[in-house]
């Protein structure tokens, strides 16, 4: 039997779970520290804003929230990897990379607060809002990278999806029509092993999620995506290939969901405790912390200074959101079409009516 | 006997059925171990072991293509679309397989499946959670709709869908899976798929409808009694086949027909039952039909979403609206 | 100025628009070389190159999701479904996204596409290439329906529909694709995508219809007359958003109204027009409304499909009842 | 970088296009002469209707039809693979492996002609009827799978779908649930380079189409679909497997439509003459032909009494067909649902007198 094709799948991590350094070639942009350290402040703040939501949840204050705690290093590598004018379209816990793009506290409270405003966001307009329905995003990723394509705009589409989400159609079809059509597209699994109640070994009988991309014949690797450094770097260059009119990438990024799938859930139901503990042992946070004291660049004092002060811009962004009332009645009808057609217009005032008693 | 919650009501009907027919098995994302976020398949894992209770990739086409592979080849698939809103990548398989395939093998294939999700608004759920899309399935062939809104009737029809040797499509309004409890007799009597239930008699007014907002419709139909006014509810409840017959009876005495119904106005199931009175009550109707459901629009995150809903206030306006008018 | 058939008015009007707007382009299945099965994009891929003519994967999701990515980010995308029958792997795509992505962002993004697809029974074609579905998508906010059934209207709506700044489901009734030709000017004009179209007035029966049964309901019109009854002849179009109140004016002339399409009865988009009668007409109507429409079973395979298919017979028959009644 | 996984895709061929045999490793199955003789038969059989179909169509005698020419061996080596109890998703073209199971011509025809009466074939109440949306039979021979692993049957299931079928969301979808559950499933890939106009390069960037088996941790290879030999030993052993558990493979069977899509395709208009020339020399019957006559297993008298047999077998099939009455008009209704519910039921009779002029 001849063999026609043959593929390796490669496992990229930097630093090992103490913080230690286990490559010799680090990347150019680890080697400017100030930078580094800029990006370990935002996922700092990102962990005090996730726990600030979710008591903000418990006190009643939030609707159901998702909470990224854990992926921080995963997401943080993605937001600060692409350009302004990349586009991004992300599920729905991926704060740290949209907060690297402009997107607010407080425009996440707005969402998971229940008011639309909070998809109207002060991040690129050009990137998608949060996407429930799993893995469709990744497909508006493609459309993106088409339109791109098209303009000949040298703009890269960047998609998160989970592991769970690596099983929906959605995701395979936006994966084979990047490598049909040679899309500057970087799909990006989180894989958090868990969708809510469903293991990583359910979703798939394939070794690595990262494999997905062979079947569409694109790059694909897999990281530690606990890992900042190797995140990072893998999606340099996955970015610069597909801003380069190289073709797209899946980059599996191997992480944990160190909370319930989102303030709904209650994940002691279906996974031991044990689990939980260990995988604190890989976190993203303490790593990169370690590694940056290492190279004295970041002390227990600036941890400390930062971390209250983080608590204080946290607070203001839920004060905003607090304060922001409610969208008038009107605002259920305003966005439905462009422009309001007649019979949506009685409606309208019908609804108007009844809000004023009438 | 106890007193049981409508969405208790539903674990108990799969449990009876899982029991009494080994072919019945059920699918969905997370139904196993977590037994559903709702808790609709809570401890069948446990009692009937994991060749019975299937947690699937996280693929709604997977779940459906499936459903209809394992309803083809024999057994009672009870598939679970998580929420109403994540049923969409189901439609193929269900509009051209599952509703299909025993017409199109003239009875040698059929699908005796049932498709369960929790439906409808009012519970501040995020996005794609709170969608009534029962009118996506009324106009398909081959298919039966069902929506029931007590635990009663939870039970007695997810039974008969589960025996039934068509394809299901059961919705289970959310907003009142745990409103309150009846004592639901675990004695595996199905209800009839297709008769409407007259929950309360009346004689002034016809007032229809189904799902969560049965509730707000008897509280209508109180309020009209306060003020003198005789009002009929039906729950519709199996909405196809449709039994049109109580309905037009209800309206021969009553003259006068209000339905109500969360999903959007405009092609929603609503119209389905007034253009029936149009065509075959309308020497019995003594004031125009009225409808009061849910606007067209998509319903709005949870900060407005009670705004969207329509409630007693609109459907006792509308009533008094009939009364005037004829 | 050519006589053309409305195939060929469908591919004028995109190329016209092509021409007139580098955000146009078109994608599908076999849009390409092959100019589409039916031809509708044919010369396209010649005249405008590879980056405005796309052949997709075989893939429905695919064609969907990056309709709605790339119409995200400015473009004006027109994508096919190969058949009306092909389109609901779309469904989840176009309605968790195509209708809402404006609401959802408070107007921050949108998806200003249009969804083609041919549509309907008649042409002895296999299964799954005859359907009548768009009551699958007029329950859906957000969307516009349109369904022209002259070479003339489809030109001026499919300009219309991609022009518009939401999505559009276009359905092109295939049965009457090359039925006959008419002048259709090339000059750009669109037609409004919310008025239906009076297509012959009468004082005795309205008869409200779209797509291919346009034909069948003008030769009833035609044999009514003959009768000495004279029928109003209304083309709705553009399902959704509904213009109902030309169809009331005309019932308030008629006093009398049949339906007539070729989807299944139960839930078709004749009940939402029914229904408004019962809301509004109530007082006008001096008939019960007739509805006449595909069967609520599967369209049958073709040796029976035109015994499925309302015809002249039947409508005749529905208007001489609604006369004998009042 | 470490390398976490491997993956190769191998290519097998046992006879060239001359029917000389190319390996040594001639498996058991095709020791059987009279075997190997009868499966060539069951092909020449399938090419002589095939024509007589096409012939029917284009003289109004059937409705659009959809040809198998050049597909015969990868049909065949299906329908001879598989037992009886095994389950058979077919698209709309697999008529070889259909009539091994029992299916008959006047069945195809009827279909065709526009009769449901074609779906309730002679072959197995166990097999899935033609599947007109693409793919989506590939998830019903999923289901019949697990079916079959929950009730511990030693039966396989089997779906065939086009290169273009392979893009789409179900067949993914299938084998990847066929791989997370370890399915009892064979999916071949009937890549005849052709979905209607739009060529194999165009549905995806993989370099094969087996090797998206490795996105759902199947086993998978690459066949000469033209070869009977390679196919039915690729089947034997992927079902060999299947039927005890060790979990299912995609088998990419390398073939060309020799016929237009279908009786309402033009395929000039999109493919060059030169490219169907090409691939006539590779076409399947010729050389199984070659090879058995090489045994001496098979004459030129031999194959001409077949021919003429085969011409009179179909005629009777045809003439079966075209004297077969449509269904009354109810026929319609009759099977909607198990029971005719009371408003279809008034529908019904409505159509009945319809018919009778009332
Ligand atoms: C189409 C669809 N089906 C089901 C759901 C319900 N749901 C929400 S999140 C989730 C699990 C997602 O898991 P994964 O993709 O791994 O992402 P994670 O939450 O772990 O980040 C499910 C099933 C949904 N939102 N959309
Ligand atoms: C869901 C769906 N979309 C589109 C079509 C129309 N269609 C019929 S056959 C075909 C091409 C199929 O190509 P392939 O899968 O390679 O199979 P082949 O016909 O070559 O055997 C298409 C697009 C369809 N039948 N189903
Ligand atoms: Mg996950
Ligand atoms: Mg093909």
């Amino acid at each position: 039997m001849s063999v026609v094709a043959t593929f390796e799948i490669e496992y990229l991590q930097y630093l090992d779970t103490e913080g230690r350094l286990i490559r010799e070639d680090l990347p150019a942009f680890a080697r400017d520290i100030r930078q580094l350290v800029d990006i370990y402040k935002l996922m700092t703040y990102l962990r005090v804003f996730d726990g600030k939501a979710v008591a903000l949840q418990r006190t009643g204050k939030l609707g159901t929230y998702a909470s990224c705690l854990g992926h921080e290093a995963a997401h943080v590598a993605i937001g600060s990897a692409m350009q302004e004018d990349d586009s991004l379209a992300v599920s729905y816990r991926e704060y740290g990379a949209q907060f690297f793009r402009g997107v607010r506290a407080r425009d996440v409270l707005m969402y998971w607060g229940g008011d639309e405003r909070g998809s109207d966001f002060a991040g690129p307009a050009h990137d998608f809002p949060w996407c429930v329905p799993i893995a469709t995003q990744c497909l508006h990723a493609a459309g993106s990278a088409l339109a791109f394509k098209l303009r000949k705009e040298p703009r890269v589409a960047v998609c998160t999806v989970g592991d769970g989400g690596s099983s929906k159609a959605d995701f395979n079809s936006a994966i084979n029509v990047a490598g049909a059509m040679q899309l500057p597209l970087v799909a990006v699994i989180v894989n958090n092993q868990w969708a809510i109640s469903v293991p990583r070994s359910a979703q798939t009988g394939a070794k690595t999620l990262a494999q997905k991309g062979i079947a569409a014949g694109l790059d694909c690797i897999q990281v530690d995506g606990n890992d900042l450094i190797a995140m990072r770097a893998a999606l340099d260059h996955a970015i610069k290939r597909a801003r380069h009119g190289h073709g797209g990438t899946v980059i599996e990024a191997v992480t944990y969901r160190l909370s319930d799938h989102t303030t709904a859930d209650d994940a002691r139901r279906y996974r031991p405790d044990a689990e939980v503990k260990e995988a604190w042992e890989r976190e993203p946070l303490k790593r990169i912390r370690a590694y940056l004291s290492s190279l004295n660049a970041w002390s227990d004092e600036e941890e400390a200074a930062w971390k209250a002060q983080c608590g204080d811009l946290v607070d203001a962004e839920v004060n905003a959101y607090l304060e922001t009332k409610s969208q008038p009645v009107e605002a259920m009808f305003d966005y439905t079409y462009a422009e309001l057609p007649p019979d949506l217009a009685a409606q309208r005032a019908e609804a108007i009516a009844r809000e004023h008693g009438g | 006997m106890a007193q049981i919650t409508l969405i208790e009501a539903v674990t108990q009907a799969l449990a009876w059925e899982m029991k009494h027919d080994s072919s019945v098995l059920v699918l969905g994302e997370d139904v196993g171990v977590n037994g559903g976020v709702f808790r609709a398949t809570q401890g069948l894992l446990q009692q009937f072991g994991e060749g019975r209770v299937l947690d699937t990739p996280l693929d709604e086409t997977t779940i459906a293509g499936l459903t209809v592979g394992l309803a083809a080849q024999g057994m009672k698939p009870v598939a679970e679309a998580q929420f109403e809103g994540f049923i969409y990548a189901m439609l193929e398989q269900i509009i051209c397989h599952a509703a299909r395939l025993r017409n199109r093998t003239r009875g040698r294939m059929s699908v005796p499946a049932v498709f369960r999700a929790p439906w409808g608004g009012g519970i501040r759920a995020p996005e794609h959670h709170s969608e009534a899309n029962e009118a996506l399935f009324t106009n398909v062939p081959g298919l039966r709709v069902v929506l029931p809104s007590s635990p009663a009737r939870a039970y007695g029809l997810l039974l008969a869908a589960i025996r039934d040797p068509d394809p299901v499509i059961f919705f289970e309004p959310k907003r009142i899976y745990r409103q309150y409890k009846e004592e639901v007799p675990d004695d595996g009597e199905a209800l009839p798929l297709d008769v409407c239930f007259v929950l309360r008699d009346g004689t002034d007014v016809t007032l229809v409808t189904w799902g969560a907002q049965v509730k707000e419709t008897l509280e209508a139909a109180e309020a009209l009694a306060a003020d003198g006014i005789s009002a009929e509810v039906i729950d519709v409840a199996t909405l196809k086949p449709l039994d049109f017959d109580t309905i037009a009876e209800s309206v021969a005495k009553t003259g006068r027909c209000v339905i109500v119904h969360e999903a959007p106005r405009t092609a929603g199931f609503g119209a389905e039952i007034a253009a029936r009175l149009a065509e075959h009550s309308m020497y019995d109707l003594l004031a125009p039909v009225e409808r009061v459901t849910g606007y067209d629009t998509h319903i709005p995150l949870f900060r407005l979403e009670m705004k969207y809903l329509p409630g007693v206030d609109k459907i006792v306006a509308a009533a008094k609206r009939t009364l005037a008018a004829g």
